[in-house]
């Protein structure tokens, strides 16, 4: 079995890439899906720890899955209405540069 | 720094705060499987609703009434038939009762009565195209097949009398063209007689559907001051409560000796339109068969020799018939000058033949009513605000004939 | 010749070059003709016998043939059912040009084929001159069976079993060379 | 032909009667036709004339086409008509309006009486030329874009093409016809001689022996 | 539980593609000569004896038929877009058991037995949509773009469907195993559960028939709007495996639907009786429930219009959604206060 | 066991793969502008296929997440149904009445009803 | 939603699947054709004498609404006579494709030289194999320019796939 | 090992696709590979029930919900070049040093996994009745709100995009429709002009 270590520093990759990209994209939508991205690799390292944990008994370690699996919701609802804020502001501003939408704040 | 549209708005409709309002446009056709033909409609879509609808015609333009000007009067019965081709009859009667109006030929009663008989059969005919086609359009196989397998009946039947499944040309100026065989009365029988019965099957398979009745009730609705303003005619304009039927307004061939009846609806939707075809076809049975016992032995052609040929055995012995024949082939005859219209019932409308003659053998100016072209025109206000999927249906429900409307 | 080369060659050009073996090609030639799928292009009356073509009564699908695409993409022959009009023939250009090879077109009617008795300033005389035909129909219109008749015509033309008056014997696919 | 005359062909139905009125109060003038009712307005007030239809309860407009007398024997006025065919909403009662014009002349549009007018008047500028003023959207509604030319005008040539036979032989179709008719003698082969078929210089037919598009 | 080993189970899941593909093909001709005899004709049946050689020709000619790759369109999701289809599709079949275990030649008659099978088909349909949407979108024709637009977002909406219909079941099985769901027999746990479970499989049907996009839920290709819906740009063997993806998910949604609620591979127990085991004989049952669906699927197609897509979406969102959450809520009802 | 799911998905690449890769290289090639351009009906199509595409869509998308996620919560409690019914039931009905109210509220907007 | 006018059609559709097909199987069945269709041309002859009927008066030309019929007539010679008019059709060629099977020429023909048969078969490859010359009309000829050819080639009679009732103008026309 | 370096690797580069290519509809294909790749990646770690809930709810319909935003918004494509000059390079470097140093800490103080019969024992391979027994036990709170935090995200998501609700077709009569039939009323004026049209290719 791989150890708990490297999927915890994939997750920080993932992460960290995903860190770049909230970073450098100009895009709204890009922007959510560099997120997601960063999402999903906190929920790799929760799940990884599930599993390190094993050892003390199952309630505690499933706490690690189960967290996941209300994230999954959380983020399900970040995105929705993430995406929905996105879209009402289209209809007003015709882009999705974020650059151009945080100069115009009327 | 201002705000850079990604896509420059086309018009004051699309500016920044509608942007759904951003239409998409579409082209139907020509080459379309839904268009019937090679109707061509240019359509904008906001979303799945219609905003617009341009209908484009002219694709099948085969000029007709041109051609028709440089063929002799008994040449042309082979044109009119091909304008319609699913009501080839009501197009030949429409031509030759406006040619035998400007001649003042006597045709005898036997003729006029196989007219309507042949008429009112293809008017059948027509309205089968019309739900098979029409039920393809909404995802339904199965009542093409049926409707295409009763038609061949009929078919059969015009093939027996005419030579031909389509484009018959068997009405002729002044009559017929020949008495139709012994068989006939038989073949008509047997399928008249059939023929409720199917119905009653393709009524519990489509017509009392609910899937199609949630699809066309209260879909594309044409009013009655819109079919009026349209210039909607035939069964489209009877659905919506216009209740204009030839056969009745100006009874021609032995039409006012008939009983029956003319289906109006007042909704004016898709499936009025399609109800009132479907009372249509029962009531076209119904006046076959009246005008199938009042059907009596006689000649079937104007004996008048400026109209019709003289019969094939007196070739033989009379110099005079074949100098007649001689003339009557290669010249045609010549109606005296004038102008004439005679409108009929086809099964998409009025129908009309606006003949000019000069005096010569070929008509000098020939203008067809054709209903179909009329009729298109209310597909535009019936359909915008509707959905994409219901235009589809709403072509159908108007029946258009491309050769009709292009001419 | 590497596997891959003879692959990419064209399967028309190494028939002619003998090279595959002649009972695929004969498959193939087979599979081709028992499986010709019409591009629905009706145009006028003749359109209609077309689609009686497929009733009941006269079935073509029993050849395989009924499936009428009406996407281009997906058809093998076009049936030009009808009259051509100049204003309809580069749209009908069109809709050839965009059906994938091979593909073969089926002249229906004296319209079609030659302008029949519209011989006038409207009507395209022969569909030929706007693209190549394979078989021409006559008949005004042409009974089903007439075109069930054709289209087991064109069937013999992919198996390579048609020729003309002189004897020679026709190319199975005409149109690519167009 | 008398209004009496009129009567004693077609018994006037009310609507028809009315309009009738209407239109000779307009300055129209009742002409012939067979079991039909023509009456010809003065151009300038065919749109006013086409509402009074409408208002005398000839509520519908089936058509709008023109006739181009150019050839017509013994004719005289303009050379188009317009004719306008309204009916009433039974089909009982039907008049014809025509307007006579001239080459260039144009028509104002009904299109404001009656939408359906709209395609009606774009076919008739199609085929013969005849511009209806005000019409929202007056283009070519049949023929191609690039067609020059309006077909139904009588010098616009039919544009028939030879039916070709073996060896080269053809039969102009346009010939032939106008030996049938007697307007060129000697091309029929039914009243003496052998038909004089050209031959073309070719020998055979060429292999894609079509008509010219 | 026993596993065989990996490689059989990949002769297995080759075996269950090839099959597939196989069934596809003749599904194809089934069809089509169904719907002749719906429609009162024969059908194909002139290629080879009686028609039968019919899918291998059409598959010679798709074959060698030019593929085109329109310029417009985005060339790497194209080819990505129908091989997503397919795959999703065959692999979803693999989850199904066929047999009891050990039956096939001493070897496992499905390829998976998983924890959570019924998880892994529905998650294999939810990705399935992508084929169809990435498909309308490379292609870069409006008609396709629209097609692909309108069925994904009915193939989603009938995915809650799908998806609520079988909590019911799993309510009562009290497993997610495909396998024990079969041996469970729903059915025989209490009458009272009937109503419930009834709904479900009504609710069920529908959803699935919505999902695999036949009639009257064939909104996506809807020829007659969209010439050909998402698929009008393709041709040659990318159109094929299109048509490949929408059997193969007809196959599997047939499949599923008897093995969650008729008891899939296994045959009426009183049968019995008559021949000893004949219930446990591995596919026969479950071949012959899938040939029910399939010709119900064929029958249905035959006979109905296709809705209008608001009243598929609407039909979709408050009928089989209501009523499918009903039926779980019935279910749980039953169990929880009657049982 | 997991690696079957595996095997399965190996297997089915690997037919469309070699159905994709065979389809390729056996049919003609024979490109052209016309051909390659997309299909209108047989006219040059007008504009770009690319446009906006009614908010809707986005709408069904959305709401379909939040009630997919409700059903993802369902199993878990419904495999677990019969541990504790009685209690688990009173809990799923609370959870459902949560998303009625805004199943109510998505009719009352129309959401649900495509226009 | 009613349930029941579903059903009903399904029914409908169900019961036909029992029934028999309606299909004439065409080319393994032969059609049923009208004694009255008008399919390809035939030239007759006088069954007594065996002279052509057709004395190359190009009435059917006139007639023809699509000008599909070429006539050049030319003198009998008496001792040996073609037909039993003073001239006789030196060629008579029809261009098929032309040709509508209006049935205008049989009408026209005053001596009843000219008939529409009933053989539809006429499909072929190149437009100018469509001119039917006089030797492809004649009565005796049995089935359509590629019929015969396919027949030649195959060494086997001319097989024609449909049946038809009598037809008094076909005189002397055997199928 | 393998497995989990293939995966690795796959991951890492849908994520290195997401925040680089372009189109926005590639870097949603990459996100959705990466997540597949997560996925799998769960099914090794013993959370078979998350594998599927992630290929469901993640993959199948929050990653749909983001490509019909893209085509919804017809973004294609952003304009080039970099919000600020030395955004890009500071923050893959940025980027780099986190994860050196969280990788450091990590690697430093690991402990041993424990055995594989242990977490087979505790985990279950993650199945859905595990999920089940800590959800409706320590999470049963959290559950509900999960409820409650749906339900505001519906009614969020839908007041921000649904502006007025859309009346609904007439169903009888063409009363919403009869306006524009009135003679004389441009047919819809000012969509479309039919000469604007472009006509079939000649
Ligand atoms: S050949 Fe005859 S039937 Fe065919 S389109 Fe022309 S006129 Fe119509
Ligand atoms: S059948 Fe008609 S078209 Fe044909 S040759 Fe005779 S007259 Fe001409
Ligand atoms: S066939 Fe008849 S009409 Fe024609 S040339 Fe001969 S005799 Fe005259």
């Amino acid at each position: 079995m791989v150890g708990t270590e490297y999927y915890v520093a994939l997750s920080a990759i993932l992460f960290a890439v995903g860190g770049v990209g909230v970073l450098t994209r100009r895009s709204a939508i890009m922007l959510f899906l560099s997120v997601e991205l960063m999402l999903n690799a906190a929920n790799l390292a929760m799940v990884a720890f599930a599993r390190s944990w094993s050892a003390s008994g199952t309630l505690t370690a499933l706490n690690g899955q189960t967290a996941v699996f209300i994230v999954l919701a959380v983020a399900a609802a970040e995105v929705s209405v993430g995406l929905g804020i996105l879209v009402a502001i289209f209809r007003n501003r015709v882009s999705t540069d974020v650059d151009e939408l945080s100069e115009v704040r009327a | 720094m201002s705000v850079k549209p990604v896509n420059p708005p086309r018009d004051e409709s699309e500016l920044p705060g509608s942007f759904s309002t951003r239409y998409m446009r579409i082209n139907v056709g020509p080459q379309h499987p839904s268009t019937h033909g090679v109707l061509r409609l240019v359509v904008d879509l906001d979303g799945e609703q219609i905003v617009s609808v341009k209908p484009q015609v002219g694709y099948l333009h085969t000029g007709f009434e041109k051609t028709m000007e440089n063929r002799t009067y008994q040449q042309c019965v082979t044109y009119s038939n091909r304008m319609d081709y699913l009501h080839a009859f009501a197009h030949d009667l429409a031509y030759v009762l406006a040619v035998e109006k400007l001649m003042d030929a006597r045709v005898p009663v036997r003729a006029q009565r196989i007219r309507v008989i042949l008429t009112e059969l293809n008017r059948i005919a027509s309205h089968l195209v019309f739900f098979g086609t029409g039920m393809l359009d909404m995802g339904a196989l199965t009542p093409y097949f049926y409707c295409m397998r009763e038609r061949e009946g009929l078919m059969d039947i015009f093939e027996a009398v005419s030579g031909v499944r389509m484009n018959y040309g068997y009405f002729r100026v002044g009559g017929l063209y020949q008495d139709v065989p012994d068989t006939f009365e038989q073949m008509v029988r047997t399928w008249i007689d059939a023929f409720p019965k199917h119905a009653d099957e393709y009524y519990n398979l489509f017509m009392a559907n609910s899937i199609l009745k949630a699809r066309t009730q209260g879909v594309a609705v044409v009013t009655r001051d819109m079919a009026i303003d349209y210039a909607l005619t035939g069964p489209s304009a009877r659905a919506s409560g216009v209740p204009l039927d030839y056969r009745k307004a100006a009874p021609y061939s032995t039409y006012d000796e008939y009983v029956f009846d003319v289906p109006t609806r007042e909704e004016g939707d898709i499936y009025a339109r399609m109800a009132v075809r479907f009372e249509e076809m029962l009531e076209s049975c119904k006046i076959v068969r009246q005008a199938l016992d009042m059907l009596e032995p006689g000649p079937v052609k104007d004996p008048d020799r400026r109209i019709s040929l003289p019969p094939r055995r007196e070739l033989e012995n009379s110099m005079e018939a074949v100098i007649f024949h001689f003339k009557l082939v290669t010249e045609g005859f010549h109606p005296p000058k004038g102008e004439v219209y005679v409108p009929t019932e086809s099964a998409r409308g009025e129908l009309g033949y606006y003949v000019i003659s000069d005096g010569g053998s070929m008509p000098y100016r020939v203008k067809v009513k054709a209903p179909s072209l009329a009729n298109l025109q209310s597909l535009e206000p019936s359909s915008i605000g509707g959905l994409f999927a219901d235009m589809v249906i709403n072509i159908a429900s108007f029946d258009p004939v491309l050769g009709d409307v292009d001419k | 010749m590497g596997l891959l080369e003879l692959f990419e060659k064209d399967v028309q050009e190494l028939e002619a070059e003998g090279i595959l073996f002649t009972s695929l090609n004969k498959l193939v030639a087979w599979g081709r003709s028992n499986s010709v799928w019409p591009a629905t292009f009706g145009l006028a009356c003749c359109a209609i016998e077309m689609m009686a073509s497929t009733n009941p009564r006269n079935d073509m699908a029993r050849l395989g043939s009924e499936v009428f695409r009406a996407s281009p993409r997906q058809a093998d022959v076009m049936i030009v059912a009808g009259r051509l009009s100049k204003k309809m023939a580069p749209i009908m250009r069109r809709v050839y040009d965009q059906m994938p090879d091979p593909k073969w077109v089926i002249s229906m009617g004296a319209c079609a084929s030659s302008g029949g008795m519209f011989n006038n300033y409207a009507i395209v005389q022969n569909v030929d001159s706007v693209v190549p035909v394979d078989i021409y129909v006559p008949g005004c219109p042409p009974r089903p069976e007439a075109l069930i008749y054709a289209v087991m015509q064109l069937q013999k033309k992919i198996r390579g079993e048609a020729f003309d008056a002189r004897g020679e014997k026709l190319a199975p696919v005409e149109g690519w060379s167009r | 032909m008398s209004d009496a005359l009129l009567e004693d062909l077609v018994p006037l139905g009310a609507n028809r009667a009315a309009a009738l009125a209407a239109l000779v109060e307009l300055g129209g003038v009742a002409g012939e036709g067979k079991e039909m009712l023509n009456v010809t307005v003065p151009k300038a007030k065919v749109v006013e004339a086409l509402r009074a239809c409408r208002a005398a309860g000839l509520e519908m407009l089936t058509d709008i086409f023109g006739i181009d007398y150019l050839t017509y024997p013994g004719h005289r006025g303009k050379r188009f008509a317009v004719v306008y065919n309204v009916h009433d909403v039974r089909g009982t009662d039907r008049l014809f309006v025509r307007v006579e014009v001239d080459d260039g002349e144009s028509v104002p549009t009904a299109t404001e009486v009656w939408r359906g007018a709209d395609f009606l008047e774009r076919e008739t500028f199609d085929m013969l030329g005849i511009e209806f003023e005000g019409h929202p959207n007056l283009r070519k509604l049949l023929t191609p874009e690039d067609l020059d030319g309006h077909p139904h005008r009588k010098d616009f040539p039919l544009g028939e093409t030879p039916t070709l036979f073996n060896d080269g032989r053809f039969l102009d179709p346009a010939a032939f016809r106008a030996g049938l008719t007697g307007r060129n003698p000697g091309l029929t082969g039914w009243s003496g001689g052998a038909r004089r078929g050209v031959t073309s210089t070719e020998g055979t037919l060429p292999d894609e022996g079509r008509g010219k598009a | 539980m026993t596993h065989d080993p990996l490689w059989i189970t990949f002769i297995k899941a080759l075996a269950v593609c090839v099959l597939l593909l196989g069934a596809f093909a003749y599904m194809t001709l089934i069809e089509r000569k169904l719907l002749g005899r719906f429609q009162h004709r024969p059908g194909p049946n002139m290629v080879g004896p009686g028609g039968w050689l019919q899918p291998i020709a059409d598959a010679i000619k798709t074959i060698f038929k030019e593929d085109l790759n329109v310029t417009a369109a985005d060339k790497f999701v194209l080819v990505l877009a129908p091989a997503i289809s397919i795959v999703f599709a065959l692999s979803a079949f693999g989850a199904i058991p066929a047999g009891p275990a050990g039956s096939l030649f001493g070897f496992n008659p499905w390829v998976m037995d998983l924890d959570i099978g019924l998880l892994y088909i529905l998650a294999a349909t939810s990705l399935g949509v992508y084929g169809i949407f990435l498909g309308g979108w490379a292609a870069n024709s409006k008609y396709a773009l629209l097609g692909s637009l309108r069925s994904s977002a009915q193939i989603i909406s009938y995915e809650l469907g799908l998806g609520l219909s079988v909590l019911a079941v799993i309510i009562v099985a009290g497993t997610l195993n495909l396998r024990e769901i079969v041996e469970l027999n729903i059915w025989s746990v209490s009458p009272w559960l009937w109503p419930g479970l009834l709904l479900a499989f009504a609710t069920f049907v529908i959803s699935g028939t919505a999902e695999v996009n036949r009639t009257p839920f064939d909104l996506p290709e809807a020829e007659q709007e969209l010439v050909a819906g998402y698929l009008t740009e393709y041709s040659s063997i990318k159109w094929a495996l299109y048509q490949m993806a929408e059997y193969v998910n007809m196959l599997t949604a047939s499949a599923f639907i008897s093995t969650l609620f008729l008891g899939g591979y296994r045959g009426p127990r009183f049968l019995d009786a008559l021949i000893p085991g004949v219930s446990e004989w591995p596919f026969i049952w479950l071949f012959v429930k899938m040939a029910i669906f399939m010709f119900m699927f064929i029958w249905l197609k035959a006979t109905l219009p296709r809705l209008r897509y608001d009243q598929l979406m609407r039909f979709g969102w408050i009928y089989v959604f209501e009523f499918a959450l009903a039926a779980a809520l019935v279910t749980g009802a039953v169990v929880a206060f009657v049982i | 066991m997991y690696l079957e799911v595996l095997m399965m998905f190996l297997a089915a690449g690997l037919i469309a793969a070699a159905a994709l890769v065979v389809g390729g290289l056996l049919g003609p090639k024979k490109p052209g502008e016309v051909k390659l351009s997309a299909y209108e009906s047989g006219v040059p199509a007008v504009g770009s296929a690319r446009e906006r595409f009614p908010v809707h869509f986005y709408l069904v998308a959305m709401v379909f997440i939040i009630f997919d996620l409700e059903t993802a919560f369902f199993y878990p409690l419904a495999v677990k149904f019969q541990a504790a019914p009685q209690f688990l039931f009173a809990n799923a009905v609370i959870f459902v009445a949560i998303l009625a109210v805004g199943y109510v509220y998505l009719l009352r907007k129309g959401v649900l009803n495509w226009k | 939603m009613s349930v029941i006018d579903i059903a009903k059609g399904m029914g409908l559709t169900l019961g036909y699947m029992f029934k028999r097909p309606v299909t004439v199987q065409y080319p393994r069945d032969k059609v049923q054709i009208q004694p009255r269709f008008r399919g390809r041309h035939h030239l007759l002859r006088h069954p007594d004498t065996g002279l052509e009927k057709c004395i190359g008066c190009s009435l059917c030309a006139a007639a023809c609404p699509a000008y599909a019929i070429y006539v050049e007539a030319a003198e009998n010679d008496p001792a040996n006579p073609v037909s039993p008019g003073e001239r006789y059709a030196k060629i008579y060629e029809i261009n098929m494709l032309r040709c509508i099977f209006c049935g205008f020429c049989e009408e026209a023909c005053p001596t009843g030289a000219v008939v529409l048969g009933h053989e539809f078969e006429i499909a072929d490859f190149r437009y100018q194999d469509f001119v039917y010359r006089k030797e492809d009309m004649l009565v005796g000829t049995k089935g359509s320019k590629w019929q015969r050819r396919e027949a030649e080639a195959k060494g086997k009679d001319v097989k024609l796939g449909f049946e038809a009732g009598p037809r008094p103008e076909l005189e002397g026309v055997d199928y | 090992m393998v497995a989990f370096v293939i995966l690795a690797a796959l991951m890492v580069a849908g994520g290195v696709g997401v925040v680089t290519l372009r189109q926005p509809v590639h870097a949603a294909l990459a996100l959705v590979g990466t997540l597949l790749a997560l996925a799998v990646t769960y099914v090794t770690l013993q959370a078979h029930f998350l594998a599927a809930i992630q290929v469901i709810v993640y993959a199948g319909a929050i990653m749909v919900l983001f490509l019909f935003v893209i085509m919804l918004l017809n973004v294609s494509g952003e304009r080039t070049g970099d919000r600020l000059k030395w955004l890009k390079p500071a923050a893959w470097a940025a980027a780099g040093v986190t994860v050196a140093g969280l990788a450091v800490v990590y690697f430093l103080q690991r402990q041993p996994l424990p055995g594989a019969a242990v977490v087979d024992g505790a985990l279950g391979g993650g199945g859905a009745e595990r999920i089940g027994e800590v959800l409706f036990t320590d999470y049963l709170l959290a559950f509900q709100l999960v409820g409650v935090l749906l339900l505001t995200g519906v009614i969020a998501a839908v007041s921000l995009v649904q502006r007025a609700a859309p009346e609904t077709r007439p169903q009888r009569g063409g009363a919403a429709r009869s306006a524009p039939h009135e003679p004389g009323a441009a047919s819809g004026a000012g969509v479309m002009r039919d000469d604007e049209l472009v006509h079939g290719g000649h």
